[in-house]
């Protein structure tokens, strides 16, 4: 922008993304999840910790803990929303630009946020692989 | 009977701009840059005041840069620029007719190694684009203009020396200082190519204290204060919101109506001028017609002097500014009347009118019954001949 | 219920002030440079201006400059000051906790060729003037320190930094940015040794926009920006007058009762200090008591994230800043918590409060009430065990 | 002083020096007048006329010309008014300060107005006296 605003410049919140951060509908843990992620670190402000309840290859269940900023909480909501009842599969083709547009979009420097939850979530999907995977081959083996 | 004609030094702030400000002192208050909602609200006043400005003058919202006056935007604007292409270029043309605003800064600039060119007018205090064109090389980085003189209301030709710019291989940036012409001629930044143009909010009837910059997107300019940044990197401190609100609502009340307002202030000018053509030994300057500011009459008076006649005036209720809107107190005559020929011992003599939208015909008789009477006096009293100048 | 507690950042400008500008906007908006009497008005509003400010930091009223803000009014002080005196020394000290309004200009001033030393602080944010002491060299030019951090309250020893800049041979002059502090404790240029000091009229209830520096008689300071000079060479443009009488009204506002105010205050501080004090695993930051500016409280809430609690408490209707009053959106956390050995997990946790006389027991009781709830709400959210950190 | 004023800043007339440029008692011309000087420029914006009608070593009549600023017709009207009855001599012994202390003080960049009248005065006193002694060399000799 040729008037160049600061980082800090012009951090607007949207409606749909505020409501989210007031009354998120997937924050808690789940006792004896599937799987477990966590990703980021409290000494950058931001982490976010996910539990996936997952059936049959399907996300029955998704909840979340957040240590960060509202859009840290609302995106991290979105996204439980996003792949709730989808199949491992499908969650794994979830992008971050579908988290972004949920909330009704996301200021730039918060994008961030986004990446954190898609990234955790990923992390989850990959546990729970190697799980399958090791459980597959623990199987024959043991 | 008071008739106000100097809103070329500044103006009354409309009645409804201060109300558009009043809730930003109390109410809505909030620091721009913080997330609760307070905050988000000041931060929308600002958003939704470039907005205002933009559509004015044909420029995109994010190009509107806040300043604490003019002065300042044209600060950032020269310096600013300058210093960020001080690797083309070190050479800058503007006119010898400029606000002392923009001189000052051109002065320091010099001290810095930067080599200007300060173009001559003609006799109405016309720039001649040709003589632009042969002080243009390679090293030229910047030029400013503005597009209508304060002193003796020119209207320059800014298009032309856009399209000039424009036609030039290197990209050479373009300001043109609006304080005196906003919202009394259009202005198209598209049309007119320039890059940065400068405003002010109390020359329209908005607060003291609030200004603007318009700078093209992709203009590269280099701050030129340091400090905490609220909101823009080029203007560190918080913001003036209920100013910045304030220069908003003036400009779209001067935009609201723009035609009717300039009418009526071309009508008045004439009927000034006319007048002042009646009375003896007088001399308008500059240009007549379209060519002028519809807001300005400039009018030496010889045999007397400007500062003893501006106090007669206002004695009476009139108030007016001398030749030299800037230099009041200086023996020197105007920077301005020197350039368009004017002799000093004439230009001292000068009265300069400015008009508003809310200037009446009763205040323009007035003055006109008032202003001979009082040359008449102040030339009994004086030892100088107007004949003889 | 409303309470808003973030007076630190930007304040309601007071009734009595609103109604002072008032007439400064509509009736007496004249030009202070010009001989008319309307702008005799203005400049006699000016004068008495510069009086009022004067007086409440003992000085002299032509030691008064209006700018647009406290950072402008510090970059005017260290730049024109290191500037003017170049040819003495490049030699600059300050402390880690400045506002970003000094660390920036300080940042472009390295960049210039000058050295920089950043003091380090306690844990209650204290500079060891010892310290200081040790690094004045014979280059030395200048020393910033701000009276009272804006962040976490603490109360510096400028009368003893004064007095050790005043017993050395060769002249270094004392800037104090007293922007968070002016109106919370007792000022006096004479006793402190104070060479420059900036304030800002928008964190005392006054209008944003105005700043103001006093500048001691014969301190040598170069202009950091030009153009049109109406009043102060310093700061070129038209003042902002109806800013300047809202400025002094404010100032008088809050120096009439100066001791009820800062008294009303500090018992609202430490109602809340103890209130948070009683949330398990929270940490105040700064000092208590005598040390602290009556406006401020800040606590630390571990395995929490601000900003959620921010927007909570906003949601619930008291507005607050985070730990870092100017990073609210970086990652990093604030330099002052973690120049005071917060750490970072802990650092991201802290709320400011600040207060002003404005704020009631009624506010801080509903705060008291809905802060523990928030916190145990977030913390109940959170992957982030407070007792862990 | 430290926070520089321009040289306009802060320009304000007393109230005794308005009220004297509104009203001046001493503006005109002398009809047959024993001397008459003048001092300044137009070309400078300022400019001075003084007559003096002296009789007996006394000045009896004191009128004035000005162009130039407000302070200008002020400061020329108070030097005639302090000059009138007075005797040559006495009139020579006149102090720039005491016209500005007559107008209640004039501004620093307005003392150059004072000086004016005050030379024109100074002027018209030798004039005289040139003229007084060319008299008196003349009679001897005619
Ligand atoms: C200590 C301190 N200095 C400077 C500033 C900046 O003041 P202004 O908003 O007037 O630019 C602030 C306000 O954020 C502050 O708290
Ligand atoms: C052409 C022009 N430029 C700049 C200025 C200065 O504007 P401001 O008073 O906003 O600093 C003025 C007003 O005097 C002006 O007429």
């Amino acid at each position: 922008m040729p008037v160049e605003y600061t980082e800090r410049g012009m951090l607007k919140y949207t409606k749909k993304l505020i409501e989210r951060f007031k009354n998120p509908k997937n924050v808690g843990e789940i006792e004896n999840p599937t799987v477990v992620a966590t990703e980021g670190d409290p000494t950058c402000g931001d982490m976010f910790k996910m539990f996936l309840k997952i059936e049959n290859g399907r996300i029955e269940d998704v909840k979340f803990l957040s240590f960060g900023c509202a859009a840290n909480i609302a995106t991290g909501d979105m996204t439980a929303d996003l792949i709730k009842g989808k199949t491992v599969e499908e969650a794994g083709k979830l992008q971050i630009k579908e988290i972004a547009d949920g909330l009704g979009g996301l200021p730039a420097i918060k994008m961030h946020c986004a990446t954190l939850a898609y990234r955790t979530l990923k992390k989850a999907l990959t546990k729970y692989k190697q799980k399958q995977a090791g459980g597959a081959q623990a199987r024959p083996k043991g | 009977m008071r008739a106000y004609l100097d809103n070329g030094a500044t103006t009354p702030v409309a009645k409804e701009v201060v109300e558009t400000m009043l809730p930003y002192f109390t109410e809505r208050f909030g620091h721009p840059t913080f997330l609760y909602s307070l905050g988000q609200e000041a931060a929308d006043a600002v958003d939704q005041s470039q907005k205002t400005i933009a559509r004015t003058i044909n420029a995109k919202s994010g190009e509107i840069l806040f300043t604490s006056s003019a002065t300042e935007a044209n600060d950032i604007a020269l310096r600013g620029v300058v210093y960020a292409n001080r690797k083309r270029g070190n050479h800058i043309i503007t006119t010898k007719i400029e606000n002392p605003s923009i001189l000052r800064t051109c002065e320091r600039l010099e001290g810095e190694g930067f080599k200007i060119d300060y173009l001559p007018v003609d006799g109405e205090g016309f720039v001649d684009v040709s003589k632009l064109k042969e002080k243009l090389n390679d090293k030229t980085i910047l030029v400013s203009v503005a597009n209508v003189n304060d002193e003796i209301g020119t209207i320059e030709p800014v298009e032309e020396i856009g399209k000039l710019l424009r036609d030039q291989k290197e990209k050479i940036y373009f300001h043109v200082n609006a304080a005196a012409g906003y919202a009394r001629v259009p202005f198209d930044v598209e049309q007119i190519g320039a890059d940065l143009v400068s405003l002010s909010a109390h020359k329209i009837h908005g607060p003291k204290g609030v200004g603007a910059l318009y700078i093209r997107e992709g203009t590269p300019v280099e701050p030129v204060s340091y400090g905490y940044i609220s909101l823009f990197k080029l203007k560190p401190g918080t913001e003036n919101i209920p100013g910045i609100v304030g220069l908003a609502k003036a400009a779209e009340l001067a935009f609201d109506g723009f035609e009717r307002h300039t009418n009526h202030m071309k009508k008045l000018r004439d009927k000034l001028i006319s007048g002042f053509e009646r009375v003896p030994y007088s001399v308008i300057n500059g240009p007549r017609g379209d060519k002028r500011s519809p807001a300005n009459a400039s009018c030496s008076f010889k045999g007397l002097e400007g500062e003893s006649m501006l106090m007669h005036l206002d004695l009476n209720g009139i108030s007016v500014a001398t030749g030299s809107a800037c230099s009041t107190t200086k023996l020197e005559p105007s920077h301005v009347l020197t350039a368009i020929g004017v002799k000093p011992e004439v230009a001292h003599g000068t009265i300069r009118f400015t008009l508003s939208r809310y200037n009446t015909e009763e205040e323009i008789d007035y003055t006109l019954e008032v202003v001979p009477r009082v040359v008449e006096q102040l030339r009994k009293i004086s030892p100088v001949k107007p004949e003889e100048l």
